[in-house]
């Protein structure tokens, strides 16, 4: 079943839920497996469609499976993200050994918001990305992601996050053309040659895609792995240290590439000392201490206070 | 120091011990075939029971663990593990002893003994893994997965084994065993139950004391500096 | 006495129950000497 | 259905891996065949006790090199994270375990091909064609039996520090049956079954894959999550 978010105007992200009961899933496609008008869904493949669980946040239109009317496609512990803040943490804190590399840490972010995350090395960004990421389990405090909580929607939450980190998760035998096409069919996409074509040209590597991510520059993994967040297609991307390791074309590059995510909706989370080239992406921002949040305020600010 | 009714309870199966052991050195009859030797059986086969006892708890802990998350199930898993470990090693030492003694070799690779030393390594490499996890919550779900794993291969081996060792020669344990026997077993099995159920909880104090020694409260609280607008 | 039984077997009842008993207590002095030191490591840092 | 087609992916894209980087898949075969080597010196140059022992033999090289396969498995996994990229994809950690447990396997399996022969040099073994079928049938049981204990803890060790060490040790003890079914069964094979024993001991060997898939699989996810 797509996901289709008012906000998000990149269509279907294919994704599913194991958590929710097959009938949410089950239901539209008996229907016919029509997308609802509001639906921004180019294209769904009906088969495709009957095997999908809904994910949780997605809320069909009243009526949507007319089995009888009443079938619970709509889950009442799930909200759209066009209403639930697509992050929401208090009190997050995390600790190894006797260390809290991350402590009382409050945080909310609207559908499709931005927050640029500040502060010098080892100030606790990079837990902070993964723990939102849930790659980390909190020592203490709560996360809310899209309004779950992502322990007990783990699949759901997941489908609805990117995450480009220090390392890029790229396996250094595959080729790029190879990379993006592994990473569209494992959601259960087609690879169409021209649609890897397509994100090969976005990523400016239309030349080098049969050529092993190995062998590749710094820049170029790095636009490749950004790139691969398409086919994601989040609700919320979270992105460390995003224009290190590139050079001043290849910042331009992210700059804009950002900048036409976030007017397609997409939430941003974004860590960096680049502070020229982020804060302009960002709406808020704060700034880590020790692990601690010692200053928030829009991005603007923080920008002219000097980071 | 205050004492819970764990800590009665193991002294009354310190006593029960001293008394099984009593009756079982002096009292019971010998055996037959096996004269005084058979003697050993008392302490034996109840550290085969109590050991058996320990992993099962342990299994049974693993599993919570995983389901819960709750760290005090993975401090009950190391006291059940490690005592179990203790249980097991003791036997491994008895039943070599023992083939000494009746088949004049210290090992036979008989069905109890191999099962034995394998369940042995498996749980060993459950307390060797946990020494290398640092970190605290892989600690626990490796900890658990490595302890179920093992746990259910234990019946593999054992079956594994018998059907190897069958080409070679038929079981040669004494089974029959007379009534006067019996109670000495009893007591030692109890009595020894008691005190390992001590020893696990024990060592399960420890490690949930050590986890709070390798933690520390979260820093205070520090002001951060809010701004409206640019 | 029947034939086939074993005699002398005192030495190896002593030695399995002397084994068990000396390991079991070291076990449990080793338990308590750990309880201690982290006891004292604990009370060092708060 | 999407496990299934996660897992296929998963396999493949190993596959992929492991012929790209196949300098190193190759000195995994020629591992065993080393292994195979030194048998022979240990036990010395008669003819006879190797015979004996081929079975042993065999199982004792497959085993000590799935340790380097798996390990191996795990370490391109982990190079750049690409783990973390898979399940924030994301990709079920079961499908992630079937997939990856196949490709092992896989790799295991392939290691019969040059074993199987060096051994029939090297010990002067005489497998009839139907035999050798046989032994096949056996190496691919033995290969899965330990292709998923071994996925499980690879994974797990693979976030350790000491990894290389800690994977045989856990690893070894878990697949007792696994080598003792194997060694029996193919024994029966190469010095004749006067008994019809092989039946028995290819069920038992086939349940205990049945087993181990089953159970690590349901365990996996939790050996790679974060909790």
């Amino acid at each position: 079943m797509g996901v289709c978010s008012p906000l998000s105007g990149w269509g279907c992200a294919s994704s599913a839920d194991s958590t929710l009961p097959v009938g949410a899933g089950l239901a539209p496609a008996r229907e016919g497996a029509r997308p609802s008008p509001t639906s921004c869904c180019p294209v769904i493949h009906g088969r495709w469609l009957r095997r999908e669980a809904t994910p949780g946040w997605y809320r069909s239109r009243p009526g949507a499976q007319g089995t009888g009317g009443a079938a619970p496609v709509v889950s009442a512990r799930v909200d759209t993200p066009s209403t639930a803040p697509a992050l929401v943490a208090s009190g997050l804190g995390r600790r190894f050994g006797r260390r809290w590399a991350l402590a009382h840490v409050d945080l909310e972010l609207p559908a499709g918001g931005s927050l640029l995350l500040a502060g010098p090395n080892g100030s606790g960004k990079t837990t902070l990305l993964r723990l939102l990421a849930g790659r980390l389990e909190a020592s203490a405090g709560t996360l809310r992601l899209f309004g779950l909580d992502p322990r007990r929607h783990r699949g759901t939450v997941r489908s609805g996050l990117s995450m480009v980190s220090h390392h890029l998760s790229l396996y250094p035998r595959l080729t790029a053309a190879e990379t993006l096409a592994l990473w569209l069919r494992l959601g259960g996409e087609p690879a169409p040659a021209e649609r890897v074509r397509e994100l090969l040209a976005e990523a400016g590597l239309e030349a080098h895609g049969d050529v092993e991510v190995g062998a590749y520059s710094a820049g170029m993994r790095k636009r490749l792995a950004l790139v691969r967040v398409r086919i994601e297609r989040p609700h919320l991307l979270l992105l460390d240290e995003p224009f290190s390791a590139l050079d001043s074309a290849g910042r331009a590059w992210l700059a804009e590439w950002l900048a036409g995510l976030r007017r397609e909706g997409v939430g941003l989370v974004l860590a960096s000392h680049a502070l020229e080239w982020s804060a302009p992406l960002c709406e808020r921002a704060v700034r880590l201490a020790a692990g601690q949040v010692t200053w928030s305020g829009p991005a603007a600010a923080l920008l002219e206070a000097g980071g | 120091m205050k004492r819970g009714w764990i800590g009665w309870s193991a002294l009354a199966g310190l006593a029960l011990l001293a008394v099984g052991t009593w009756i079982g050195l002096f009292v019971a009859p010998a055996e037959r075939h096996m004269g005084d030797v058979q003697r050993i059986m008392y302490v034996h086969v109840p550290s085969a029971w109590i050991g058996m006892v320990c992993f099962t708890a342990a299994f049974v802990f693993a599993i919570v663990s995983l389901w819960s998350g709750r760290r005090v199930w993975d401090d009950r898993l190391v006291g059940a593990v490690e005592v179990g470990v203790v249980l097991n090693a003791l036997l491994l030492v008895q039943g070599s002893i023992w083939g000494r003694a009746t088949w004049g070799v210290w090992w036979d690779w008989d069905v109890r003994l191999t099962t034995s030393l394998v369940m042995l390594l498996l749980f060993a490499g459950v307390l060797a893994l946990r020494r290398l996890a640092d970190d605290e919550g892989r600690r626990a779900s490796w900890s658990a997965v490595a302890t179920i794993v093992g746990y259910v291969d234990v019946p593999l081996v054992y079956f594994c084994v018998r059907w190897w060792r069958s080409l070679h020669q038929v079981q040669s344990t004494p089974e029959t065993v007379d009534p006067a026997m019996v109670l000495p077993l009893r007591l030692n099995a109890i009595g020894l139950l008691l005190v390992a159920i001590w020893m696990a909880s024990r060592r399960a104090r420890l490690e949930g004391a050590r986890r709070i020694a390798e933690s520390a409260a979260p820093p205070a609280r520090v002001v951060s500096e809010e701004v409206a607008r640019a | 006495m029947p034939e086939g039984v074993i005699v002398g077997g005192w030495s190896y009842v002593i030695a399995a129950y002397g084994i068990t008993t000396t390991v079991l207590v070291l076990y449990v002095i080793s338990l308590l000497k750990r309880a201690a030191v982290t006891a004292a490591e604990a009370s060092d840092d708060h | 259905m999407r496990l299934a087609r996660q897992a296929w992916l998963i396999f493949r894209k190993d596959l992929l891996l492991e012929w790209r980087g196949r300098a190193r898949t190759v000195s995994v075969l020629l591992f065993g065949v080393v292994t195979l080597v030194l048998f022979s010196f240990a036990l010395g140059p008669e003819a006879e006790p190797l015979r004996r022992g081929a079975a042993g033999f065999l199982t004792l090289a497959l085993l000590l090199s799935s340790v380097l396969g798996l390990n191996e498995s795990f370490r391109l996994e982990q190079e750049d994270q690409a783990l973390e990229g898979l399940l924030l994809r994301p990709v079920e950690p079961t499908a992630l375990f079937y997939g990856k447990a196949l490709g092992s396997a896989f790799l295991l399996l392939l290691l019969a091909l040059v074993l199987v022969p060096a051994a029939v040099i090297l010990y002067d073994l005489s497998p009839t064609p139907a035999g050798l079928l046989q032994l096949a049938g056996l190496w691919a049981l033995a290969a899965a039996g330990l292709a998923a204990p071994g996925t499980l803890y690879a994974a797990i060790t693979g976030r350790l520090q000491s990894q290389d060490v800690a994977l045989p040790l856990l690893l070894f003890p878990l697949v007792v049956p696994v080598l003792l079914g194997s060694v029996k069964a193919m024994d029966l094979v190469l010095t004749g079954d006067p008994m019809h024993q092989l039946r028995s001991w290819t069920l038992l060997l086939a349940g205990f894959d049945a087993i181990y898939w089953s159970v690590c699989g349901i365990l996996f996810p939790f050996a790679i999550e974060e909790s």
